[in-house]
């Protein structure tokens, strides 16, 4: 099968996991609040969203998205 | 950096109990460089938004139709699919790292090392599909029009941030083979931490940008 | 510290001041690569005087070449280059390097009880950036300055000599230079307060520091964006400006500008603060309304940021879009009021000592209100219709800079000329000065209103006829503003040699930089002081406890009031 | 130590009233001067929008004259009044008054109340410029290192040197530039846009007064800057109409611009030269796929449009036409065969490729 297909798959599939991985980061990093912490919290759960962009994308979910 | 503290007249060896008193010192100093890092990450944000503004404007207000037309021809899009594959890597990259200083701090360095030499590698695979990326990208090169040139500005910029995060990684690894950093003390790796974490979070918004828009 | 006030911070950060590092001895560490805040200060302000110099011929030949309505002296090319590099260089050459970096060096740390900035090392970097800069920027005429404008716009600017790209790299690097000073002073403020200092009890002077910091941190890195795109245009023919290749000149205004009017107040903010400092210590009053001149330097720059397009009410965007940012220009005039109002009322009911910094300090309330108002004529959408791009507009924005920046810069060198050198300077050269400056500065601009209005467009290099009578005018004028500036030179350079010592206070003034000798030694105060107040109540004794006060500080100073004083 | 303390004034200082009374009547007089003024600016305003501008320009002269005058003459006043006596102490102090919140009110009330009425007032004005009459005349203004041209409708050269326009005629001007940035200043009628290359700006002048009026450029645009300008005959309808005769112009029929050579033309020089002038703008589908004009796969052979967008019926000579002079209307404007760049042997090369496409 062609090289988009898998390509897609193997995003999913990723994403799927370095999402899950990242909210159990969030969860360790919540009760903490130093400034670090706090950036920390910001910034993993931004990278939370962007894999669910990914997973948006390749399930062609979002209007642009396919190509 | 050392002077500084000095001269703000924190001391070794002066008070009762030195080691509470070098703590301290070393909170103090710690706190300064990481509100001091965190605003020049801040400052390195405004530099990309420029850019990133750049290309909403000229895209949204200026060019008559997008992608934009070259000689008669509309450029394609570009290839959502592989550029999902490389996001994954690098926001894959982001999480070792997080879980790297999370088992620095609990002292297991062995699942740190791990995880440390994930992201780099991690890190150096997004390089190599950003230059797949280049080779491939149908958009009439980096000065020939403004999609060229707005793509290639960026996400050369961004490429050249991960390029530099990745050499930091580097040295920050064999620091710690060195033994610079302990469990109290390794603001170097909470700096190294953050800084690669804001370059996927820039790479987020880039994705979306070029590729989901 | 228990002993200290409610209020008062005894952090562990304090906890440990006690120990005083040995000064380097070495002429170069000492000297050339010091990282005493103090010496980067006078670094900053010599480089800086230095360019000023420069930048202050460039103008008179602006003006020499203006006697005459056909040029009389440069071709229109040269002419292009020189006013060019005159804005330039006075923008980021002269006023921001010595207001954040001059200034702000040398008297915030001594007025927050600190013994250096938080980043010593950062501040030596960021320095050395700033000589060099200057050169590149200087050394462009070599290859044909950049002419089009400070303002650079494309696709002149695209069209523009070698130099144009040399003025890129060069304002580039000042904009990294003062974004690490932003960084380092925030960081400095925030953290390194003596103990008691709440912010509510900062010299207004480090308030104003504290503005400027935020603004130039966040704003210069999107000036470095437009910079980098415009010089990847000019070198490699990457579009982003040029419409003959999609991209749009317009783009570069929203860029430019979105960080050169933030620039404005970078260049603006601390001289509030030196004015606050001079005008309630020549009074011998507390500064009035303390929190509201405070709040309105916030105000002033978080607005600064959503007005940027005021400068392109001409430009081609989108009609109603002009209307928001007129009305949000009008309004950053209300919190400036309020800071003029107090002024005026600082002055109310004081006991006057009439010093030469005293001077500059109401001379710069009159000129910089002049330029205050004009800039409504400006914001004003309509009457911008007609003035853009005039003389009407230069007329301001010297009103602002020269009348308000730079007149509040000579407060500043004369107020804290004791404390830098420990030499008085000579007070009837001072006044002088001051005189010759305010008549010379209102002759020299006060025509360029009508001159615009009448229809003298700016940046030209020939001009109508029926103009030459104001042009010749603002030309003599100008001669006699570089004398006054002369007097100031031979002023400063005899007190340097023979001036009579100062003391460490010799204004009786109540912040804490006054409470050391002059100069301050390398680690500025042998104990940290603890605060207990604001600096200005000069009728309650000195609000400062545990501070080895050094000789002498004491007489000039006024203690206890004898009678309980009003506050409100 | 001996220390005075000068005790807190119950009066407001010597002379006070007096001085306050005199900036009353100095204000006074200096507002009344402005709003009575005929021409606030020192130029006539030789036609609208001016008068609203000058409008706002006296209100504005008269708020801030009398700003400066209270902070000018207190300051000054204050300066004298409170200057330390040569017998005091040298340690002598001022009024110890920290602030007065209901003084800090009024001068934070008073000002922001005076931004409303200024802000509703510009607003107001800004309204009547942008909602000048126009498009009685519609004139389009080209710049270029260094020099205008204007072009009119139904007039097939532009018009270098000197501009042109009828009395009392609500126009249009459309500037815009062939190279760099220039400015667009008639200082008699306060109104000015900068031609953006790539951008259209428009302005809307009814003129009002006869007269010959300079036209300057206002933003720097190279070494000819300083003496690009150029003149503005403003003349009564019947000069104008004999002066746009003289220009080979009739303003009756829709002719000009004939006889463009139209037999030389090739498809394959057409279908490139539409590529790199054309297809930014133009689909080569039907009309009704459009980019921004638009598209002109049928133009030729249109069922739903049987005429061409100026009216005119589709012949190759009425395209050519458009090509040549631009249009100006309701779905859209399209620049000129000069702002693109576009010589009359291309012309030929693209109406034939048009004509190419509307045969299959």
């Amino acid at each position: 099968m062609d090289l988009a297909v898998i390509e897609k798959v193997v995003a999913t599939l990723g994403a799927i996991v370095v999402f899950v991985f990242a909210l159990i980061g969030l969860r360790g990093e919540w009760p903490k609040n130093g400034l670090d912490d706090i950036v920390t919290k910001l910034l993993l759960g931004l990278m939370a969203f962007g894999c669910l962009l990914v997973l948006l994308a390749t399930a062609g979910l979002l209007p642009r998205g396919g190509a | 950096m050392s002077v500084s503290i000095a001269k703000q007249g924190y001391s070794l060896g002066h008070g009762h109990d030195e080691d509470a008193h070098e703590q301290v010192i070393y909170q103090e100093t710690r706190d300064m460089r990481l509100l001091g890092f965190v605003l020049f990450l801040c400052s390195d944000v405004v530099l990309f938004s420029a850019f990133i503004f750049a290309y909403i404007y000229l895209r949204t207000t200026v060019a008559p139709s997008w992608p934009p037309i070259v000689g008669g021809h509309q450029l394609p899009r570009l290839d959502t699919a592989f550029a999902a594959v490389n996001s994954v890597v690098l926001f894959g990259s982001g999480v070792t790292m997080h879980y790297a200083l999370e088992n620095f701090k609990h002292a297991n360095l062995r699942r740190y090392n791990v995880f440390m030499g994930f992201t780099i590698l991690l890190g150096a695979m997004f390089l190599g599909g950003q230059g797949y990326e280049y080779a491939h990208a149908q958009i009439g090169g980096w000065s020939g029009n403004i999609f060229g040139a707005s793509f290639f500005t960026l996400t050369g910029m961004h490429g050249f941030h991960v390029f530099a995060g990745v050499i930091y990684l580097l040295v920050l690894w064999y620091q710690t083979q060195r033994g610079v950093y302990t469990q109290e003390r390794y603001f170097g790796l909470t700096a190294g931490t953050l800084y690669w974490h804001f370059v996927d979070v820039i790479w987020v918004g880039l994705f979306f940008l070029f590729y989901l828009w | 510290m228990a002993t200290l006030a409610p209020g008062v911070k005894t952090g562990p950060y304090h906890a440990v001041l006690d120990h005083i590092h040995p000064e380097p001895t070495s002429f170069i560490r000492k000297y050339i690569f010091s990282i005493d805040h103090k010496v980067i200060g006078y670094q900053y302000m010599i480089t800086g005087g230095l360019f000023f110099l420069i930048a202050g011929l460039l103008a008179e030949l602006i003006r020499t070449q203006l006697l005459s309505p056909n040029g009389a002296i440069v071709s229109a090319a040269t002419y292009n280059q020189i006013y060019s590099m005159h804005g330039s260089a006075m923008v980021w050459m002269v006023i921001i390097p010595l207001v954040t970096g001059g200034f702000g060096n040398f008297v915030m740390p001594l007025q927050i009880g600190a013994r250096d900035v938080a980043f010593p090392w950062l501040n030596l970097a960021a320095f050395w950036m700033f000589p060099v800069a200057g050169v590149i920027l200087f050394s462009s005429f070599l290859w044909g300055a950049p002419d089009a404008g400070w303002t650079e716009y494309p696709p002149v600017s695209l069209q523009g000599p070698p130099g144009t790209s040399m003025w890129c790299v060069a304002i580039f690097l000042i904009g990294i230079s003062s974004t690490l000073t932003g960084i380092n002073f925030i960081v400095t403020i925030y953290k390194m307060r003596a103990p008691g200092m709440t912010l509510t009890r900062m010299p207004l002077f480090v308030w104003g520091q504290f503005g400027t910091a935020g603004l130039s941190f966040i704003a210069t890195t999107a000036l470095a964006g437009a910079l980098l795109a415009l010089f990847l245009e000019r070198t490699f023919g990457v579009p982003f400006y040029d419409p003959k290749h999609g991209g749009s000149p317009v783009l570069w205004q929203h860029m430019f500008w979105f960080y050169s009017h933030p620039a404005v107040y970078i260049m603006i903010l601390p001289v509030f603060g030196i004015i606050s400092e001079v005008l309630p210590t020549f009074s011998r009053k507390p500064v009035f309304g303390y929190k509201m001149i405070a709040f309105s330097t916030v105000a002033i720059a978080l607005l600064g940021f959503s007005v940027w397009a005021h400068h392109m009410f001409t430009s081609g965007m989108v009609p109603w879009l002009q209307l928001p940012f007129m009305i949000i220009t009008m309004v950053i005039a209300v919190p400036t009021g309020i800071k003029i109002f107090s002024w005026m009322a600082t002055l109310w009911g004081g006991s006057i000592h009439w010093t030469t910094p005293m001077l500059f300090a109401t001379g710069f309330l009159i000129t910089f209100t002049c330029g205050g108002l004009t800039g409504f004529f400006l914001a004003a959408v309509p009457l911008d219709y007609h003035e853009h791009g005039t003389y009407f507009v230069v007329a301001h924005l010297h009103y602002v800079l020269y009348g308000g920046s730079v007149m509040g810069l000579f407060a500043g060198i004369y107020y804290w000329w004791p404390k830098m050198t420990g030499r008085m300077y000579n007070e009837v050269l001072g006044y002088w000065h001051f005189w010759l400056t305010f008549i010379a500065f209102n002759g020299t601009f006060m025509p360029m209103h009508w001159l615009g209005l009448l229809g003298m467009p700016r940046r030209v290099a020939l001009y109508d006829p029926q103009f030459q009578f104001w042009n010749v005018f603002a030309t003599i004028s100008s001669y006699v503003l570089a004398a006054s500036v002369l007097i100031f030179l031979y002023n400063f350079a005899t007190s340097f040699r023979s001036g009579k010592i100062a003391g460490p206070n010799p204004w009786g003034a109540r912040t804490l930089e006054w409470m050391i000798s002059s100069p301050p030694p390398y680690y500025n105060y042998k104990k940290i002081p603890a605060v207990l107040a604001t600096p200005y109540d000069f009728g309650n004794p000195l609000p400062y406890i545990g501070l080895e006060a050094a000789a002498g500080a004491e007489e000039a100073t006024p203690t206890a009031a004898s009678h309980p004083v009003p506050t409100h | 130590m001996a220390q005075r303390v000068v005790k807190p004034r119950t009066n407001l200082g010597p002379g006070f009233w007096p001085v306050t009374a005199f900036i009353v009547v100095v204000s006074a007089i200096m507002s009344y001067f402005t709003l009575t003024s005929p021409w606030p600016i020192g130029l006539i305003p030789a036609g609208e929008p001016a008068p609203a501008t000058d409008a706002l320009f006296r209100f504005l002269g008269a708020v801030g004259a009398t700003i400066f005058n209270i902070v000018t003459i207190y300051t000054i006043y204050f300066g004298i009044v409170f200057a330390k006596p040569k017998n005091a102490l040298p340690n002598a102090i001022g009024v110890q008054i920290h602030d007065a919140p209901v003084l800090e009110f009024w001068w934070t009330a008073i000002p922001t109340i005076l931004i409303v009425v200024l802000a509703i007032y510009s607003t107001k004005i800004w309204l009547d410029i942008q909602n000048t009459q126009g498009d009685v005349l519609t004139v389009e203004a080209i710049s270029y290192q260094y020099g205008y041209q204007f072009r009119y409708p139904q007039l097939a050269q532009p018009v270098s040197g000197e501009m042109h326009l009828p009395l009392n005629t609500p126009t249009t001007i459309h500037v815009t530039s062939r190279d760099v940035i220039h400015g667009f200043w008639i200082p008699e009628m306060r109104i000015k846009a900068d031609m953006v290359p790539g951008l259209i700006n428009t302005l809307r002048v009814t003129p009002t007064v006869p007269g010959r009026y300079p036209i300057i450029c206002t933003e720097f645009c190279g070494v000819g800057h300083g003496s690009m300008k150029t003149t503005l005959v403003v003349q009564s309808q019947q000069d104008f109409s004999k002066w746009f005769a003289q220009q080979g112009g009739s303003q009756s029929s829709g002719g000009g611009g004939g006889g463009i050579p139209l037999a030389t033309g090739t498809v394959d020089a057409g279908k490139v030269l539409f590529g790199q002038k054309c297809s930014a703008c133009h689909s080569t589908g039907p009309f009704s796929q459009k980019i921004v004009g638009p598209g002109l796969g049928q133009i030729f052979s249109d069922p739903a449009h049987a005429k061409l967008v100026n009216g005119t019926d589709p012949t190759t000579q009425n395209v050519a036409n458009i090509v040549k002079n631009g249009y100006q209307g309701d779905i859209g404007t399209m620049p000129s065969a000069q702002m693109n760049a576009i010589s009359n042997k291309d012309i030929a090369n693209l109406v034939v490729y048009l004509a190419s496409l509307s045969k299959k």
